[in-house]
């Protein structure tokens, strides 16, 4: 697979945690994706932590709102239906647990369900904007990111970097697999194409349980 | 009393050292004229609170270029390299907040709230320094409130009294901020007679506005 | 997903002991037709929590009066005699709340903060049993969240999808009480088709409402 | 003067206390008169703590709208320029030091400024409304009352029912005087018509400091 081609796979798997009626943040980068995935048949709403809900596809060129964008900047357009509301109520939905899930990226992860994904000191400090409202205010918090980086092991026995929050993360989807953050340990739930479970291991540095019940990823 | 001012009498309510909060979200409800005003004015020493510090040409990222800021509060940096910069080199101090506790920390300011209690930030940096309650066996922060000298505000609409109306995602952080200073100016992109707003479309109730400016359409 | 159901189903969903958040104040923005089906299903001990408890024969009054009530959080019950009359002889337990601390109390626990520091009764019976905090010098007490099963919300219009819009004094509580509950009944004046209502229009977003039954036009 | 006429003296007197921009509650009963006596010259937004600034005059009869009413249930208008929310945005103004000044009635008031006004035990408990936040929270806290109840001082060494407040009043305007609340104590500044300093001494519990510049209540 290559790098498009894994984080459609990745994308499409988030996109098979969501259920009709789910309120759902989705964060910068490979997370966005995930919008293009829904089933037609459900009606998942996307909040947006700028202060909206009804986060609706790009406009065309030419039809931007200046007074329209998503949180990363990017102009968007708001569904029929949708809602607007000051940053208050924004993290007021966040924080009160209104949303059912919430997707975002990480540095690392480790298997006490520990987040890194803001800053690397002395190298990278861009501020955590709302990632640590969401991964503490969200029902379901899911990272879905690439397995490793240039190799090395993203989801680690205790994470490294200043966290963005404690014990918050109940779901990893990667392209080698779907792993929960239980009460024991991160469980291996289902196996992604073309890789062996001795290669998630050996790609990931926290241990694994492996479920009984072993999948292949379904997407 | 008449609130409508021009850009530069209303500047001239800011001097060197203040605390300045600032609306917009990555300089989507921004008041660029009164950020211009500013740069041109070059108060120095300013605390700038804000969600972002927006781009090096955009939003409230052209006072950090201009090097008018000492410090700076917000969520997120990221988007301007020049407040990282000044940062590492030690020529700005930036206090990192999380974007949902900034906006109550306001929101206490300006509803007289003592402080509030989050679950945000707790295992992180962020509880650095700061008293931890626990209530019914969980454990919070306590955030005390931030308020300001003066707040620069992005209307859609503002009446002649001062009642104010947003437009779209241009709300974020303004309508918290417009109640969090002692002096609250509002660029507004139309000014509009009194009684046109119906008491149930006003977002920002006229007793907050201090003066108002006529940003112009765009 | 169909939020629109009738009067009977919503109140379907109450029962026995629950909590139920009824806005309103002194009867303005109180959803009578929910309350009038609440009294006619008659289910009891229930605790209420609401700005006041009406009158005897209008607003949340009336279900003092039936007696389904084993406990009522509110800041005022002077205009319901009953009201009086039960908590004096035992019957009914009255928890008395400052008005503004109701409303941070019942914000909070939408909001997911794990409480408030308010000034507010500082040095009255409104402390006792309350944790003092003192932030700069000051004393603050900690009001916790209050939350409740169902809340039952008095709109003007709200759209198939569940975006409610208020009609001036008649909002109150309604707004923070749609935030606060595990289930949100919704009673409204008027159901339009949603995209009738412009998301800045919006008062209560969509994603709040659990159910809404139509109140028809008075 | 009658009942009538004393009220009106006192209302007439506290709108004197008013200035031009100020943002002003007043409360039940007599503090409501206040409201007819503001000069046409200054403006004055009146605050109504059900959810509204631009308090307006009561309706004609047939004219009423069943969603505006005051703070006291009756009807009553929104003039042009006013604004609607809801009780979190209200009491955030109250609390929040946006109200420039309060006027209500009291039951007690002492020399240290504590005031009593929403509860008698075991005869009388309405509840405290929004009267506990409105005088923590404005900026100036005036007390518009009779000066005795039944011949008995209202003005007291020490409040005797619950208070609403600790150390919170900054004037008592009676019809006998107006009189401020200092750090040194109870300060009469101005005299009632038709009273002497022995009469107000005599109807009052708290001790007076009589000013150097007593003057006579002009209305």
């Amino acid at each position: 697979m290559d790098k498009n081609q894994i984080k459609e796979l990745i994308a499409k798997r988030v996109a098979k945690e969501l259920h009709d009626g789910d309120v759902v943040n989705l964060g910068i980068g490979l997370p966005t994706l995930v919008a293009n995935f829904i089933p037609d048949e459900i009606d998942v709403t996307f909040q947006s932590e700028n202060g909206f809900v009804g986060l609706g596809p790009s406009p065309k060129e030419g039809e931007e709102d200046k007074d329209v964008s998503n949180a990363g900047g990017q102009y968007v357009t708001i569904k029929k239906g949708g809602a607007t509301f000051d940053s208050g109520v924004s993290f007021g939905i966040i924080r009160g647990g209104h949303v059912d899930a919430t997707v975002l990226g990480a540095l690392q992860v480790d298997g006490e369900g520990n987040l890194a994904n803001w800053m690397i000191p002395g190298k990278m400090v861009p501020g955590m904007g709302g990632a640590m409202d969401l991964v503490v205010g969200a029902k379901k918090v899911i990272v879905a990111m690439t397995h490793t980086a240039k190799g090395s092991p993203k989801i680690l026995k205790e994470c490294s970097l200043p966290l963005t929050a404690a014990g918050q993360v109940n779901l990893i989807i990667t392209e080698m697999g779907v792993i929960e953050v239980t009460d024991k340990g991160l469980v291996l739930k289902e196996l992604g194409p073309e890789v062996t479970v001795e290669d998630v291991k050996a790609a990931t540095e926290a241990e694994l349980i492996i479920s009984d019940d072993l999948k292949t990823m379904e997407v | 009393m008449n609130k409508l001012i021009s850009i530069d009498e209303a500047i001239n309510h800011i001097e060197d050292g203040m605390t300045v909060m600032i609306g917009g979200f990555l300089a989507v409800g921004t008041p660029e004229k009164l950020v211009d005003a500013l740069v041109e004015k070059g108060v120095k020493d300013l605390t700038i609170i804000a969600n972002d510090t927006g781009f090096v040409d955009k939003g409230i990222g052209k006072l950090v270029v201009n090097k008018q800021a000492k410090k700076v509060i917000a969520s997120h940096i990221g988007t301007n390299k020049e407040t990282g910069r000044q940062m590492n080199e030690g020529e700005l101090e930036v206090q990192l907040v999380p974007q949902g506790t900034l906006a109550e920390q306001i929101r206490a300011a300006g509803y007289g709230l003592g402080g509030i209690l989050t679950s945000t930030g707790v295992g992180t940096v962020v509880e650095e320094g700061k008293k931890k309650i626990e209530v019914d066996g969980v454990e919070y922060l306590l955030e005390l409130p931030i308020k300001a000298d003066v707040a620069l505000i992005k209307a859609d609409k503002v009446d002649k009294k001062g009642n104010i109306r947003y437009n779209k995602t241009a709300k974020n952080f303004n309508p918290i901020m417009a109640t969090a200073a002692d002096i609250v100016i509002v660029e507004a992109e139309k000014i509009v007679e009194t009684g046109e707003l119906d008491p149930d479309d006003v977002m920002t109730p006229n007793i907050f506005t201090t003066y108002m400016v006529d940003g112009g359409a765009k």
